[in-house]
């Protein structure tokens, strides 16, 4: 337990491998972090009452590291005990109930890790460019929007 | 003057120019709006997110409008459609 | 897919295993839930200054998943969306930094989950009975108390 | 009238009293703070968690008081010090 093991962690991970919630929090666990907080995104089997039968994903793989480091360096601003942060995102092909992406970090209590999880998922749909495209059982497919990003049509309202 | 850049598509950016990626030739002092409308040049089809895209120069979002850009030899643009990751 | 698979499951573990962030993301995965959040809360190395070597819980087993079971009862009542919630709670000896809880829940959209989690993790800790004893390094112990446990010294303040 | 209840003590209460658990004849009427007073009288030393405990019948917090409890034999009654579970 040397401070240096201890030592704040960003750990940022586009891949197209399955992604693992075990991995994800062991990754952000620390001796004297009493809190471990979570979000797990995983593909959904229907939009607006279509049979989805596949998802895929793609990225601006340098720029989306960029903005996820981006994001880690606002929530250290924001909630300065937060220890280790770490956000996977899966690539290509997502079965339906795969996790599309896992966001995990650890805090000494819990407060600060709750929150800063759920602004991370937030901003990451708002700026991290990751595009979605489902394919439904029909074989049209549609390229998604996050409501999140301001340049979306529902962002621009 | 003239650069040389790289401009990618993502997406619906892809489907529309049939593209990745591409080398071109563009003037080294423009507007954002002016790059935007350099590219739709080139792909007219791109005009259909016209009104839901923004672009990305040597990885920083910039939105379509006055705002001045200047590019160098080997720049990386990007064309930025809505984004949907999560 | 049936109806049936996918309908609410309130999941209360008491266990002397270890937990797995995996086994219970597994057990609140459907295909309608776009979200899971988590809640992991971890054995803290010091406390005070004093080192703490090891961790010991004990519970009041039946009354302790009774209500867990009232907590997820109030989570539906307040999120109607909220599709699967597991608690798993460690009994006996935590090693540090292994979870003494986890918290797993699923909903379509994830503010509802994210909010859920909050609130089953903070609910689960003035309401359900569990005793944690510190041991520290000096071989003195501590049995702690929840500041948010209304009978508590913090709690009474 | 009496009943015979099981008494179970946890963490702090189970380290004063020596015990986990034990039967013990109570009044079938009484006060949740007489109950109490009932249980200290019988482990002196519970005295010093007095002013930061509650306690359970029949798996039902309640808090010491004036508040009126029937005990029937067999029934659970449960000593809670401060909650420190998560």
């Amino acid at each position: 337990m040397t401070e240096d093991v201890d030592s704040p962690r960003d750990l940022i991970k586009l891949t197209h491998e399955k992604l693992s919630s075990d991995v994800v929090s062991t990754s952000v666990t620390c001796p004297s972090c009493g809190a471990i907080s979570m979000f797990i995104g995983t593909t959904r089997d229907t939009f607006e009452g279509q049979k989805v039968i596949q998802l895929e994903y793609e990225a601006y793989v340098p720029m989306a590291e960029l903005e996820m480091k981006k994001i880690c360096t606002s929530i250290r601003a924001e909630w300065p005990t937060v220890r280790h942060i770490c956000i996977q995102h899966r690539l290509g092909v997502v079965p339906v109930m795969e996790a599309s992406v896992i966001v995990g970090i650890s805090s000494p209590h819990r407060a600060d890790s709750l929150e800063a999880v759920r602004f991370c998922i937030d901003t990451l749909k708002a700026t991290v460019p990751i595009w979605k495209k489902e394919v439904y059982e029909t074989e049209e497919a549609s390229w998604k929007q996050n409501k999140e990003c301001l340049w979306s049509v529902a962002g621009k309202k | 003057m003239i650069s040389e850049v790289s401009v990618l598509y993502f997406a619906k950016g892809a489907e529309l120019t049939g593209l990745k990626s591409e080398t071109v030739k563009l003037p080294s002092e423009l507007t954002t709006l002016q790059l935007w409308q350099e590219l739709e040049g080139r792909h007219p089809k791109l005009s259909v997110i016209r009104e839901q895209v923004v672009l990305a120069v040597r990885q920083e979002y910039v939105a379509l409008g006055d705002q001045s850009v200047s590019l160098r030899d080997g720049d990386e643009v990007a064309v930025i459609p809505p984004l949907s990751g999560g």
